[in-house]
C-alpha cells in the first residue's frame, strides 16, 4: 500500500495528520471508453477456447447429472440416494447447505459493502451476485427433489384447498421455504436492477439485429438521466438495505433446521453466526475461486486487483477465524453441558467413524486460511487458489459433519448407523457443480460481467468536483478521503 | 415519412466531464429550467442538488410494501395457526404466545414485499420500461452509456425556445449543440 | 443511431402486464371453482343398470334406510342391498317390469339370461382410499343420512348432493349442532323444525339447530378435528 | 397410498385351475368376486373388466391427479373413471361388510398346539391373536405371528407335482384310489411331531384296514417322542428353575411360558402389589451362547453344551442323587462354587424348583434333569413340572424308517411332516437315497422343497387356516383347527382329506368343498373324533367352536420312570485346535420349513441381529484366537467405530471354513458376546436354494425349491451334522477363507455408551453405593444422565386460544383435551426377553412392507418396533468378565407429549390427537423426513422406495423404478389389514398406537348410547349420556403388541381409567422411567426397568442387574 502524505485537514488538537493514499482501484488510469470497451468485450468478442472448454463438458454434466439424476429419483424414489431410517438427510442436505452457502457472497457483497462504502466490491459484485443467483438454483434443487412425494410439494405453499388444512408455520422447514425463496428472488432483482445500466451500455453498443432487440428489452429503455439515476440509486440503496438483514437471516434460517431441532451437536444457540460467518467465508473462497481464472482469461486485472483479492483474502482469514472459534466453541459448549448426549456428540465427530472428515473441515477451514496472515501468500495468487479451493472443500465438509455425523451416531446406540452415499447422490452432486460452471459461463458470455457504471463511478475523475482544486486539496488522489484514526 | 411533421423534442448538448456537466447543470437549474436533464454513464454525486431535484419518494413506498409484508405473514400464520385450524404441535400453544415461531416468515414476507415494491416502484417512477425515447434518435447519444455528459432541455419546458436555449447550452459549455426530434 | 423500437411499444409492457395479471387472475378463480369436489363431484348422477327411485321406495312407499342399507349403523361401511333384499318383494311385486331384467339375470333361475351374477351398481359416494369414514359413528350419535346425502327421498336418480370434501367434513365436525338429531329423527327424511317440540318442553327450543345444541351437550358430542380421526 | 386395494392374483401361464376360493355356499368365482366386493369395491370393477385390472395404473392416475388439477385446464371436462359397487347376491351369514370376523383355531405345532383368535375381513384372514381363554394360552411368538403370510405366499405350493411336473388332479386322484385299493399295501406314514387327535383316530382306523402300514414322526429339530411321556412345566409353582442349556422361553418351549414371565414381576401379574423381591423366581441358566431365556436368566454360566453334562451331574452330586460317575467331574473352581451355591437355592426351594434340559441335549442331560427333579420333588400333579402321556406312541422314528425302506417293508409312503427330510435328515443317513428305493412316495407340504422334489408325488397342502383338524396344546387340551377360507388353490389338500380318501370305500379323494356344497370330509371327521370326547350334538360342537377348546380334555398324566442315571462320559472341554459346533435351531426359519416366509426372514435373529441369513457365532476372544481379527471385539468401542468389517451396507463379514465330522462349511462369522469360547453356533436351515443372483456366486441349484425369498439366502448346515452329533459335534476346526460376505444387521452397536436406557436393578444389596433393592427402586428414574440433568421447565404452557377456540366454559383449554380417553403404554424390560413376537405382529396389523437384505443392510427397514439388544459389562466382573448382561429393549414411537416430530413437520402430516396419539396423516406427508431426524427414539421409518408395489426381493428390482417387476396381483396383497392405510413411497410411518384399533372401540362404544336408548325404552333426548356410556371399559382394547407378547411385557391403556387400568399402576411404579428423560419429550410409553433377582450366596451374585446402575 504505497502512501504519500499530502495536505490533510487539522483535527481539533491542531495536529495535521498525514492522508494516507489509497490504492487505486483501476490501474493505469484507464478511460471510460476503455473499461466500456474491456467488459463489453467479453460479451461482444468471440469466446476463447478455455470458455468452450468450459462450458461444453459443464453443460453436458448438468444434463446428465442433474436432469439425468433427478429423473431417475422422481421416477423411482428417494431410495435411490444413499439415505437411510438413521441418516435421513445425507448428501443432498449437505450439498444444500453448501450451496446456499456460497450463495451469500454476492449477495453479502453487493449490499453490506455498498452499505459500509467500500468501493473495491464495485469490480466484482456483478459477477458474486451472479454465482449467488447460480449457487441458490443448485441449492434449490436439493430440498425441492428431496421431498418424497415431489408432486406433492406444493403443499409448502399456502394455498387456500378444500382440504382445509394449512401449513405448520412453527416448522423450520418453512420457515426455510420462505427465507430461501425470497432470498432466491430478492438477490434476483437486486442481480437484475444493477444491471440495467450496463444492458444499456451493451445496447447502445450493437448493431441493430436481434441482440440489439434482445438486449433493448432487457434494459428497459434506461437512458441514464439523472432524473433515472437519482431513483435508480434510491432504489440499490434500499435493496441493499433490505437483502443486508436478508443476507444474514436465510444462513440463520438454515441453521435453526439444525438449531431448533433436538439433536445434540444441531441444538445450540451459536448456530446461527457460525452458519452465517461460514457462508461468507465459503462465498468468498468461491468468489476466488472463479474470478482469478476468469481475470485472467478476459484480462481484466486492471479492474480485478491485487487489491481486490487481498481484501478477500482477508475476509476469508476473519470469517475462517470466526468459524474456527465456532468449532471450538461448540467444543466447549458440549463440554461443559454435563449431558453425556452432547458430549458423545462432539467425541465421535472427532475420533468417531468420520474422523476424516471432522479432521479435513478443521484442516482447511481453519488452518489453511491462516496463511492469510502473510502477505506474500495473500500476493501470490497460486496460494490464494489453492486456499480457496482447500475452503470449498473443507466447508462441504463441515455441512457433512454436521449432518451424517451427528445422524448416524444420535441418541440411542441401538439405532446407530452408518451412512454411504450412492452413486446417484455423487452423480447429482457433481451434476450441480457442472450446472452452476455452465451458468457462469453463459453468464460471462451474455451479460456484463463487472458493473461498468459502477466501476466507471470508482474513477478519481467521476467526482463532479475533481476540477476544483481549491476545495478539495487532495483531488485527484482519490474519490473519497479517508482519514487514519487519530492516535492518541 | 419525409412528409410528416417532425416534432422537436429539445436541445442536446454533450459535456466534457462530470464536473463540466455539473456546473452546466447548476447553470440550467438557476435558469429556471424544469423539463431538462442530465445523462450521464454513471451516477454522478451531487448531481441531484446541482439540478434541483428531491430526494426520492422511494423508501415510503417502500415502508409500506414492507408493512404489507409483515402484516400478510402475521394474518397468515396466526389464522391458520390460532383461529381457523390450530393443530397441537409439540404441544406449543395455539394461542398469542405462539406468535414468536412466526417471527421468520413476517421477516422474510417483509423483504419479499419490499424488494417488489422496490422494483415496481423504481420502474414506476422513472417510467420504464419505455423503449422508444427521441433522445434515441440522437446519433451521439449512445455516448452516454459509455463516456459522454449530456444535457437534454425539452421543448416542453414554458422557458424553451429553440435559440436561446441553444445559446444557453452553447455558453454554459456545451458541445455538438443537437436538435432531437421525435421519429413519427 | 436510432429508435430500434418503435413508439407504440411504450405501452406494450403495461399492457402485456394488465393482461396477464387478469389472466392470472382469471386462472385462479376458475381453478378455485372448478378444481374443488363441490365443484368436481357434487351432482354425478351415473344411470344405474336398475332405474331404482329412492323416491317411490321412501317417500312414498316409506321403507326405512335401514332396510336395504342393513348394516349403517352396526359397520363403518354402509352395504348396498344383496340381490336377495331387492328380490325379496320383487319376486312378488312388480316382477315382470322389463326394468328389473338385470335383478332376474342375477336371482332369477327361471330367467332365460339367469347368471347368478351380482348386479353392478354404478358407485356415487366415494372417499379416498386414506380416508376411514365410520356410518355407525355417525348415525348412531344423531346426524342423519339426510346431512351427507341430501335428500335421497326425492330422488329418482341418486345423484352426489354434498361436495364430501375434507373441508366439508371438518365445518360439521366443528359445527356438529347444525346436524345433530335426536336418535330416533336420524332415518327421517322429513325432520324439521315442527318436530323439535316433541323432543323438548323447553320454549326456547325452537329450531333443529337449538335441539342440536342442546343435544351436542346431552350427548356430549365432541367431534375431534385431529389427523387419525379419519386417516390411519 | 391406499388402502383395500384388493389384487387379483395372476395366473400362471397354462394353469386352468381356479385360482380363488370361498367360503360357505358360494360356487363360483365370479361369486367369489362379489363376496369380496364389499370390501374392495375397487378391485371388484378391475376384475370385472380385466383390460382395466391395472390398479396401480389407476392409483398413480389418482396421485397425479393433484398435480394435473394443478394446472387448472380442461378439469371441468374430465369424467370421474366409473367404479361399481357389487353387492352379494345372496348374503353369507355373520358377514358384515367392513366388519373384522373373529374365530377361534389354533396352529398345530410339535411342542403342543398355539390356541389363537384369527381376525377375517369377508372371509380372508389378515392377523393373528393368542386365544386367552385357551387354559394353555401364552402368547404367540415370532412363527405363530408371521404364518398367516404362508397362507398368501407367493412361492406356495399350489399345484400337484408328479415327479417334479405338474400334474392334473385326476391323475393324482387314480393313484390314491389305487392305493386305497390295496389293502395289502406296504404303505409308510410319515407325520410331524404335533399331536392331532382326528389323526390318530384315523391312524388306528387305517392300521386296522391296512395290515402292512406304518408310522413313523419326525421334524428335523425336535427330539423324537420318548412314548409318548412328555414332561411339562408349570412356571406358576415353579420358584426356583434351572434351565440346562434349555430356551424355554424362546425355541424350546416346555410349557406354556408367560406364568414364568409374570413371576418376573415384583409387582405381580397385575402391577397391583408392593414390590417385593420375595414374589420373583429366580433363574439360573447353563448354556453356551445367549438365548432368550439366558437373557431373562438371574445367574448365567457359559459353557459348551459337551459340558452341560457335567455340570447336570455335579448338580446331581450337589444335591445328592446317587449313581453319578465321577469322571469328568468340574475342576473349575469358580463354577464349581457357582454350582454349589445354585444347589443349595434349589435343595432348599425343593418341591418348588424346575430343572429344565433342553430338548435337543443328550438323553443323559435330560435324564440327569429328571433324577434332579425327582430327588427335589419336583415332578407330579402340583408340582412345577408333570408328566404327561401323549397319544403320539406307538411312532417309528426317521432311522426306523429307514430300515424299514431298506428291508423292502414299505413300498409306498406318505410324507406329512412339516420338516423336509430330504434336506434336513443327518448326513449320515441316508435318507434321499432310501427314499429313492420307495415305489411310491407322496409328499404333502406347503412348500415345493426338496423333499417334495425327490419323491414321486408332491400334493400342495392346505394352510392350517384352510383347513380342518384338531390338535393338543401343551398340556393336551383339545383344541380345534377350523379353517377361515376354503384353500386359495384348488389343488391344495388337508392332510385329513388324504387320510380320509385312504379310508373311503372307493378310494375318492375329497377336498376343500365337498360336492354340492357339503362341507369337506374333514370336518366330518373332526366332528366324529370331537364326539368322543365332547360328546355328540350341536351344543358343544357349537361351544368349541366359538372357544376353540374343550376345557378340562387335557392329557392323562404318567409317572415318568426314574430313568438310568448314566451320563455317558463327558467330552473334554472344547479347545481353540478342537472347537464345538453347535447346530443351532434358527430363530426366524425354525428348521429350515419358513426360508420362504419374508416377515421371519426380514426379523432380525433376537441375539446377532442377523437378517436373512444365518452366520456362525464365535466369542470375541475365540474369534481373535483363530485369527479371524487382529484384537478381541468388545462391546463398547470407546471411539463408537462400527464393527472392522464396516457398517451398514458396507458390513462383510470373514467367510471361514468349518470342518467337523470329515466335511467342511463356508460360512460368515459373527462375533457374539456371553459366548463360550472355542464354541461355535452355526443355525440351521438355510442355503437351500441359489439362483444367478447369488453374491458368492454358488452354483444355482434347487430353484425351483423355494420363492424369492428362500433364494440365496445363507448357509446350510446340515450336511456336517450326523445323527450322533445332530446337537453338536466336537473336533471341529476352522480356518479363514479370505472371502468376504455381506451380512444385514439391524443393529450393530451393542453397547449402551454409558447411557442408562435399558435400565436395570437387582434386588440385593451389592455392597456397593447402590443400596438393596428399596433404594435401587426408588432411583430407577435417576439412573445415568439423569441423576444429574435438571428438571425441565417451559416457558410456555400446551394451551389453545381462549379468543378463538374455546373450551365449554369459554376458557382456554390444553390441547390434549379428550376426557374421555387418553392412551398410554408401559414396557416391562423385567418380562421383555426381545423375542420379536411384537415386531411380527405389527408387521401383520400395519400392512409393514418387507424392505429385503440390501435395504436392511442399509438401514431402512421398516419395522415399527426395533427390538433393540444391548449387552452391558460390569467392568470389575471377577466372576466371568466376559459374560455381559442382555437387556432388550424394544422401541417404537413412544407418543411423546412434547413430539419434537411434530412442530418440523411444515405440512401439519404429523400432529397430536386430543386423545394422545402422536398422529401420522400419510396422505398429507411430502416427505421431507424431518421428523424422522427430530425424533430421538428414530422411531419413524420412510418408504424410499414402493416397497408395497415393487418387489423388493429381486436383485436391484426397487432401482428400476417404473421399469421394475410389480409384486401388484400377489396374493399376499390379500393379507393387509382394511383398515391400515398402505402407504406408498416418499411417506413418513411409525407406530400409531395401532389407531385403527383404537378408533373402531370407541366407536363401537359410542354406538353402546344407542343400544341403551333401546333397552331403556324412552326417547333419546332423556338419556343420560355420561364418562361411562362413552368411555370403552377399563383395558378392553389391546394393541397388536401387546396382544402378541407371550411375557405380558406390554401393557396398554386408557390413562383416565387411572387405578383400574394395569398400564396405569404400572406407570406408577417405581419402576417406570422415560426414554431419554433428558428431553423432556415426556413419552406416553414408558419403561419400567428390569429387575434381576439374584441369589446373594452366588460368586456373581454382586455383578448382576448392574447394567446401568453405575452409569452416570
Amino acid at each position: 500500500m504505497a502512501s504519500t502524505t499530502t495536505t490533510a485537514p487539522e483535527t481539533h488538537t491542531g495536529v495535521k495528520l498525514p492522508v494516507l493514499e489509497r490504492e487505486k482501484l483501476i490501474l493505469n488510469e484507464r478511460s471510460y471508453h476503455w473499461i466500456t470497451e474491456r467488459i463489453c468485450g467479453v460479451v461482444e468478442n468471440k469466446q476463447p477456447l478455455l470458455w468452450w472448454l468450459l462450458f461444453i463438458p459443464s453443460a453436458l454434466i448438468a444434463a446428465i447429472g442433474v436432469g439425468g439424476g433427478l429423473f431417475h429419483l422422481v421416477s423411482t424414489g428417494v431410495g435411490v440416494w444413499g439415505n437411510t431410517n438413521r441418516v435421513m438427510w445425507g448428501w443432498p442436505i449437505v450439498n444444500f447447505v453448501f450451496w446456499i452457502g456460497i450463495g451469500h457472497a454476492g449477495t453479502l457483497i453487493s449490499a453490506i459493502l455498498f452499505l459500509t462504502r467500500q468501493n473495491w466490491r464495485t469490480s466484482i459484485n456483478r459477477a458474486a451476485e451472479a454465482m449467488t443467483i447460480f449457487a441458490v438454483m443448485c441449492a434449490g434443487i436439493f430440498p425441492a427433489f428431496h421431498v418424497g412425494r415431489v408432486w406433492f410439494a406444493w403443499f409448502l405453499a399456502p394455498v387456500p384447498n378444500a382440504n382445509a388444512v394449512w401449513q405448520n408455520f412453527k416448522s423450520p422447514l418453512l420457515w426455510d421455504v420462505f427465507a430461501v425463496s425470497t432470498y432466491f428472488t430478492v438477490s434476483l432483482i437486486f442481480w437484475f436492477l444493477g444491471m440495467v445500466p450496463d444492458l444499456a451500455t451493451i445496447r447502445d453498443r450493437c448493431k441493430p439485429g436481434l441482440r440489439k432487440v434482445i438486449y433493448g428489452i432487457l434494459a428497459l429503455g434506461w437512458r441514464g438521466g439523472n432524473r433515472q439515476w437519482s431513483h435508480y440509486e434510491m432504489a440499490y440503496l434500499l435493496l441493499a438495505a433490505l437483502s443486508t438483514p436478508l443476507v444474514l437471516s436465510v444462513h440463520s434460517v438454515v441453521s435453526f433446521d439444525f438449531a431448533t431441532s433436538v439433536v445434540p451437536g444441531w441444538h445450540t444457540t451459536i448456530f446461527p453466526p457460525y452458519f452465517v460467518a461460514g457462508a461468507i467465508f465459503g462465498g468468498f473462497a468461491m468468489v476466488l475461486t472463479i474470478m482469478i481464472p476468469a481475470r485472467f482469461v478476459y484480462g481484466l486485472q486492471d479492474l480485478i486487483t491485487m487489491k481486490h483479492i487481498d481484501n478477500m483474502a482477508k475476509i476469508i482469514l476473519l470469517t475462517g477465524t470466526i468459524v474456527g472459534y465456532a468449532y471450538l466453541m461448540e467444543l466447549f459448549v458440549a463440554f461443559y453441558s454435563g449431558a453425556i448426549y452432547e458430549m458423545d456428540a462432539f467425541k465421535f465427530r472427532i475420533a468417531g467413524p468420520y474422523w476424516w472428515a471432522y479432521a479435513a473441515m478443521m484442516s482447511l477451514n481453519v488452518i489453511s486460511p491462516q496463511f492469510f496472515w502473510f502477505k506474500a501468500c495473500r500476493e501470490n495468487l497460486w496460494v490464494v487458489m489453492a486456499i480457496a479451493m482447500c475452503v470449498n472443500v473443507g466447508m462441504w465438509f463441515e455441512r457433512f459433519v454436521i449432518i451424517v455425523t451427528t445422524l448416524a451416531r444420535m441418541w440411542l446406540p441401538g439405532d446407530w448407523k452408518t451412512f454411504s452415499p450412492s452413486a446417484q447422490d455423487q452423480m447429482l452432486f457433481v451434476g450441480t457443480i457442472g450446472m452452476f460452471l455452465a451458468l457462469f459461463m453463459l453468464f460471462l458470455r451474455f451479460l456484463p460481467c463487472i458493473n461498468i457504471a459502477e466501476v466507471k463511478w470508482t474513477k478519481p475523475e467521476a467526482d463532479p468536483h475533481f476540477d476544483d482544486k481549491e476545495h478539495h486539496p487532495d483531488h485527484g488522489v482519490k474519490a473519497e478521503p479517508a482519514y487514519q484514526k487519530e492516535l492518541v | 415519412m419525409s412528409t410528416t411533421r417532425k416534432r422537436v423534442y429539445g436541445y442536446l448538448a454533450e459535456f466534457k466531464s462530470a464536473s463540466a456537466l455539473y456546473k452546466a447543470a447548476e447553470k440550467i437549474r438557476d435558469a429556471g429550467f424544469r423539463k431538462w436533464d442530465c445523462y450521464s454513464p454513471y451516477p454522478i454525486h451531487g448531481l441531484d442538488g446541482a439540478m434541483g431535484l428531491k430526494r426520492s419518494i422511494l423508501p415510503w413506498f417502500v415502508f409500506f410494501g414492507g408493512m404489507t409484508g409483515c402484516a400478510t405473514a402475521f394474518a397468515l400464520a396466526y389464522s391458520t395457526q390460532v383461529v381457523i385450524y390450530p393443530t397441537i404441535v409439540q404441544a406449543k400453544p395455539a394461542n398469542i404466545f405462539t406468535v414468536p415461531a412466526f417471527f421468520p416468515v413476517m421477516f422474510e414476507l417483509t423483504i419479499l414485499f419490499s424488494g417488489f415494491t422496490v422494483l415496481f416502484g423504481l420502474l414506476a417512477l422513472i417510467q420504464l420500461p419505455r423503449l422508444n425515447h427521441p433522445l434515441f434518435a440522437s446519433k451521439q447519444f449512445h455516448r452516454a452509456t459509455d463516456d459522454g455528459f449530456f444535457i437534454a432541455i425539452e421543448a416542453r419546458d414554458p422557458k424553451f425556445s429553440p435559440n436561446q436555449t441553444k445559446e444557453l447550452l452553447a455558453e454554459i459549455g456545451g458541445a455538438n449543440i443537437e436538435l432531437v426530434e421525435e421519429e413519427d | 443511431m436510432a429508435n430500434i423500437f418503435p413508439r407504440w411499444s411504450n405501452l406494450l409492457p403495461l399492457k402485456i402486464a394488465v393482461c396477464a395479471g387478469s389472466a392470472a387472475a382469471g386462472v385462479a378463480l376458475a381453478f378455485a371453482y372448478y378444481a374443488t369436489p363441490k365443484a368436481q363431484v357434487v351432482g354425478y348422477q351415473p344411470s344405474q343398470p336398475i332405474p331404482f327411485s329412492h323416491k317411490i321406495h321412501v317417500d312414498q312407499l316409506g321403507l326405512d334406510c335401514r332396510y336395504c342399507h342393513s348394516f349403517v349403523d352396526v359397520a363403518g361401511h354402509s352395504n348396498v342391498p344383496t340381490g336377495n333384499t331387492c328380490w325379496n318383494c320383487h319376486q312378488h311385486v312388480q316382477r315382470e317390469s322389463p326394468k328389473l331384467a338385470p335383478l332376474h339375470k342375477s336371482m332369477d333361475p327361471a330367467f332365460p339370461g339367469y347368471d347368478g351374477k351380482p348386479i353392478e351398481w354404478v358407485r356415487i359416494h366415494k372417499s379416498p382410499d386414506y380416508v376411514y369414514f365410520n356410518h355407525s359413528a355417525h348415525v348412531n350419535r344423531g346426524i342423519s343420512c339426510q346431512s351427507c346425502h341430501g335428500d335421497v327421498h326425492k330422488m329418482e336418480v341418486v345423484w352426489q348432493d354434498q361436495p364430501h370434501s375434507m373441508g366439508w367434513c371438518l365445518e360439521c365436525h366443528r359445527a356438529p349442532e347444525k346436524h345433530l338429531r335426536p336418535l330416533e329423527e336420524v332415518y327421517n327424511f322429513n325432520y324439521g323444525d315442527a318436530d323439535v317440540t316433541k323432543y323438548s318442553r323447553d320454549q326456547s327450543v325452537k329450531t333443529t339447530q337449538d335441539l342440536g345444541l342442546k343435544l351436542k351437550e346431552q350427548f356430549q358430542v365432541k367431534p375431534k378435528e385431529s389427523c387419525a380421526t379419519c386417516h390411519h | 397410498m391406499s388402502k383395500r386395494i384388493w389384487h387379483h392374483p395372476e395366473v400362471p401361464a397354462g394353469e386352468t385351475t381356479v385360482s380363488w376360493r370361498s367360503a360357505g355356499q358360494l360356487e363360483d368365482t365370479p361369486a367369489f368376486r362379489e363376496w369380496l366386493d364389499r370390501e374392495f369395491p375397487q378391485g371388484a370393477a378391475e376384475m370385472a373388466d380385466e383390460s382395466e385390472a391395472e390398479t396401480s395404473r389407476r392409483s398413480f392416475l389418482k396421485l397425479m391427479g393433484a398435480s394435473t388439477a394443478l394446472a387448472g385446464f380442461g378439469m371441468a371436462a374430465c369424467r370421474r373413471p366409473e367404479s361399481y359397487i357389487v353387492p352379494y347376491t345372496k348374503a353369507p351369514e355373520w358377514v358384515i361388510p367392513g366388519k373384522a370376523t373373529y374365530y377361534a383355531s389354533a396352529m398345530p405345532r410339535a411342542t403342543g398346539a398355539t390356541p389363537l383368535v384369527v381376525t377375517t375381513f369377508e372371509g380372508r384372514p389378515t392377523k393373528l391373536a393368542p386365544n386367552t381363554l385357551h387354559p394353555d394360552a401364552a402368547g404367540t411368538d415370532a412363527f405363530a405371528q408371521a404364518s398367516v403370510l404362508d397362507l398368501y405366499s407367493p412361492s406356495r405350493s399350489r399345484r400337484i407335482l408328479k415327479a417334479g411336473k405338474p400334474a392334473k388332479r385326476a391323475e393324482l386322484d387314480a393313484a390314491i384310489a389305487a392305493i386305497a385299493a390295496d389293502k395289502a399295501a406296504k404303505v409308510g406314514f410319515l407325520f410331524g411331531a404335533d399331536d392331532s387327535p382326528t389323526r390318530n383316530r384315523l391312524r388306528k382306523e387305517i392300521a386296522a384296514i391296512f395290515p402292512a402300514a406304518k408310522f413313523y414322526q419326525y421334524e428335523a429339530l425336535t427330539p423324537d417322542s420318548m412314548d409318548g411321556v412328555r414332561m411339562v412345566a408349570d412356571f406358576t409353582k415353579a420358584d426356583r428353575i434351572l434351565a440346562l442349556d434349555c430356551d424355554f422361553a424362546g425355541i424350546d418351549p416346555q410349557g406354556p411360558v408367560t406364568a414364568f414371565f409374570d413371576c418376573r414381576k415384583p409387582e405381580g401379574k397385575g402391577y397391583d402389589q408392593t414390590p417385593d423381591a420375595a414374589k420373583m423366581n429366580r433363574l439360573y441358566a447353563v448354556e453356551a451362547a445367549y438365548s432368550l431365556t439366558g437373557g431373562m436368566a438371574d445367574h448365567r454360566l457359559r459353557v459348551a453344551p459337551s459340558q452341560v453334562a457335567a455340570v447336570a451331574a455335579q448338580l446331581a452330586r450337589e444335591l445328592g442323587v446317587s449313581g453319578i460317575p465321577s469322571d469328568g467331574a468340574i475342576t473349575d473352581s469358580k463354577q464349581l462354587e457357582w454350582i454349589s451355591a445354585m444347589a443349595a437355592d434349589l435343595k432348599s426351594h425343593a418341591g418348588k424348583s424346575a430343572v429344565l434340559a433342553g430338548s435337543r441335549q443328550s438323553a443323559a442331560v435330560r435324564q440327569l434333569a429328571q433324577a434332579i427333579n425327582l430327588a427335589l420333588g419336583n415332578i407330579g400333579e402340583d408340582k412345577p413340572l408333570f408328566a404327561v402321556l401323549t397319544e403320539a406312541t406307538g411312532l417309528g422314528t426317521l432311522a426306523s424308517l429307514k430300515a424299514d425302506i431298506d428291508a423292502g417293508a414299505i413300498d409306498t409312503l406318505f410324507l406329512f411332516t412339516p420338516s423336509n427330510p430330504v434336506y434336513d435328515a443327518p448326513a449320515d443317513l441316508g435318507f434321499p437315497a432310501a427314499l429313492a428305493k420307495v415305489k411310491t412316495s407322496i409328499h404333502h407340504g406347503e412348500r415345493t422343497d426338496a423333499t417334495a422334489h425327490a419323491c414321486t408325488w408332491h400334493i400342495p397342502a392346505a394352510h392350517y387356516l384352510e383347513s380342518w383338524s384338531d390338535a393338543r396344546s401343551a398340556r393336551g387340551t383339545y383344541t380345534v383347527v377350523q379353517p377361515m377360507i376354503l384353500p386359495l388353490y384348488q389343488d391344495c389338500i388337508a392332510e385329513t382329506e388324504l387320510l380320509l380318501a385312504l379310508l373311503s370305500a372307493d378310494g375318492k379323494l375329497l377336498a376343500g368343498e365337498g360336492e354340492k356344497g357339503a362341507p369337506s370330509p374333514a370336518y366330518g371327521a373332526v366332528r366324529k373324533t370331537f364326539a368322543t370326547l365332547g360328546g355328540e350334538g350341536d351344543a358343544a360342537w357349537k361351544k368349541l367352536l366359538r372357544d376353540g377348546f374343550l376345557p378340562g380334555s387335557q392329557y392323562a398324566s404318567a409317572t415318568p420312570a426314574a430313568g438310568p442315571v448314566s451320563p455317558d462320559t463327558v467330552p473334554a472341554a472344547p479347545a481353540i485346535d478342537s472347537l464345538e459346533v453347535i447346530f443351532a435351531t434358527d430363530a426366524s426359519v425354525y428348521d429350515g420349513r419358513w426360508i420362504d416366509n419374508a416377515w421371519l426372514q426380514e426379523a432380525p435373529d433376537p441375539i446377532s441381529k442377523l437378517t436373512w441369513d444365518n452366520a456362525a457365532l464365535i466369542a470375541p476372544k475365540t474369534a481373535k484366537e483363530l485369527g479371524i481379527y487382529d484384537e478381541i471385539i468388545a462391546i463398547e468401542n470407546p471411539r463408537a467405530l462400527g464393527s472392522p468389517d464396516g457398517e451398514g451396507e458396507n458390513r462383510k463379514s470373514p467367510i471361514i471354513e468349518v470342518a467337523v465330522n470329515g466335511r467342511t462349511l463356508e460360512i460368515p462369522v459373527l462375533v457374539s458376546f456371553g459366548q463360550a469360547e472355542n464354541t461355535i453356533i452355526i443355525p440351521l436351515g438355510y442355503g437351500q436354494a441359489f439362483d444367478k443372483d447369488d453374491e458368492l456366486e454358488r452354483k444355482p441349484a434347487n430353484q425351483s425349491h423355494v420363492g424369492l425369498v428362500g433364494v440365496n439366502r445363507g448357509f446350510n448346515a446340515y450336511p456336517l451334522r450326523d445323527t450322533a452329533t445332530a446337537y453338536f459335534a466336537t473336533g471341529a476346526t476352522v480356518k479363514s477363507t479370505g472371502k468376504r460376505y455381506s451380512v444385514a444387521l439391524v443393529q450393530e452397536h451393542s453397547a449402551m455408551y454409558g447411557r442408562a436406557l435399558a435400565r436395570e436393578i437387582s434386588t440385593i444389596d451389592s455392597q456397593d453405593d447402590k443400596g438393596g433393592f428399596e433404594k435401587q427402586l426408588a432411583n430407577v428414574k435417576k439412573q445415568g444422565n439423569d441423576s444429574h440433568a435438571p428438571t425441565n421447565i417451559s416457558l410456555y404452557k400446551p394451551m389453545g386460544s381462549a379468543r378463538w377456540n374455546p373450551g365449554p366454559d369459554g376458557k382456554a383449554q390444553p390441547l390434549i383435551n379428550d376426557p374421555l380417553h387418553q392412551w398410554a403404554m408401559t414396557i416391562d424390560l423385567s418380562s421383555c426377553m426381545g423375542c420379536n413376537a411384537c415386531l411380527v405382529a405389527c408387521q401383520a396389523e400395519n400392512n409393514i412392507p418387507v424392505v429385503g437384505k440390501e435395504q436392511v443392510a442399509k438401514g431402512r427397514e421398516m419395522h415399527w418396533i426395533r427390538m433393540d439388544r444391548y449387552f452391558a459389562v460390569q467392568k470389575d466382573n471377577t466372576f466371568d468378565a466376559d459374560n455381559p448382561a442382555l437387556v432388550p429393549q424394544p422401541v417404537a414411537c413412544v407418543q411423546c407429549e412434547f413430539a419434537p416430530c411434530e412442530t418440523v413437520c411444515p405440512v401439519n402430516a404429523t400432529v397430536h390427537t386430543e386423545d394422545g396419539l402422536n398422529a401420522m396423516a400419510y396422505n398429507r406427508c411430502i416427505g421431507t423426513r424431518y421428523c424422522a431426524n427430530n425424533c430421538p427414539y428414530k422411531a419413524r421409518r420412510f418408504n424410499f422406495f414402493d416397497y408395497n408395489k415393487r418387489n423388493p426381493l429381486i436383485k436391484h428390482n426397487l432401482y428400476r423404478g417404473p421399469l421394475g417387476e410389480k409384486t401388484v396381483g400377489e396374493a399376499n396383497h390379500l393379507q393387509k389389514n382394511p383398515n391400515v392405510t398402505v402407504r406408498m413411497r416418499g411417506v413418513m410411518e411409525k407406530c400409531t398406537y395401532c389407531v385403527q384399533r383404537l378408533k373402531d372401540s370407541v366407536i363401537r362404544q359410542k354406538r353402546g348410547q344407542k343400544q341403551e336408548a333401546l333397552v331403556a325404552g324412552k326417547p333419546s333426548t332423556e338419556m343420560e349420556v355420561t364418562e361411562k356410556t362413552l368411555r370403552i371399559p377399563v383395558d378392553s382394547v389391546k394393541v397388536a403388541c401387546q396382544e402378541a407378547c407371550p411375557a405380558d411385557a406390554i401393557t396398554f391403556g386408557n390413562l383416565k381409567d387411572e387405578e383400574k387400568s394395569a398400564m396405569f399402576r404400572a406407570k406408577s411404579g417405581e419402576r417406570n422411567y422415560d426414554l431419554l428423560n433428558y428431553i423432556g419429550t415426556r413419552p406416553r410409553t414408558s419403561y419400567l426397568a428390569r429387575v434381576k433377582n439374584p441369589n446373594p450366596d452366588m460368586p456373581d451374585a454382586k455383578f448382576i442387574g448392574k447394567a446401568t446402575i453405575h452409569m452416570v
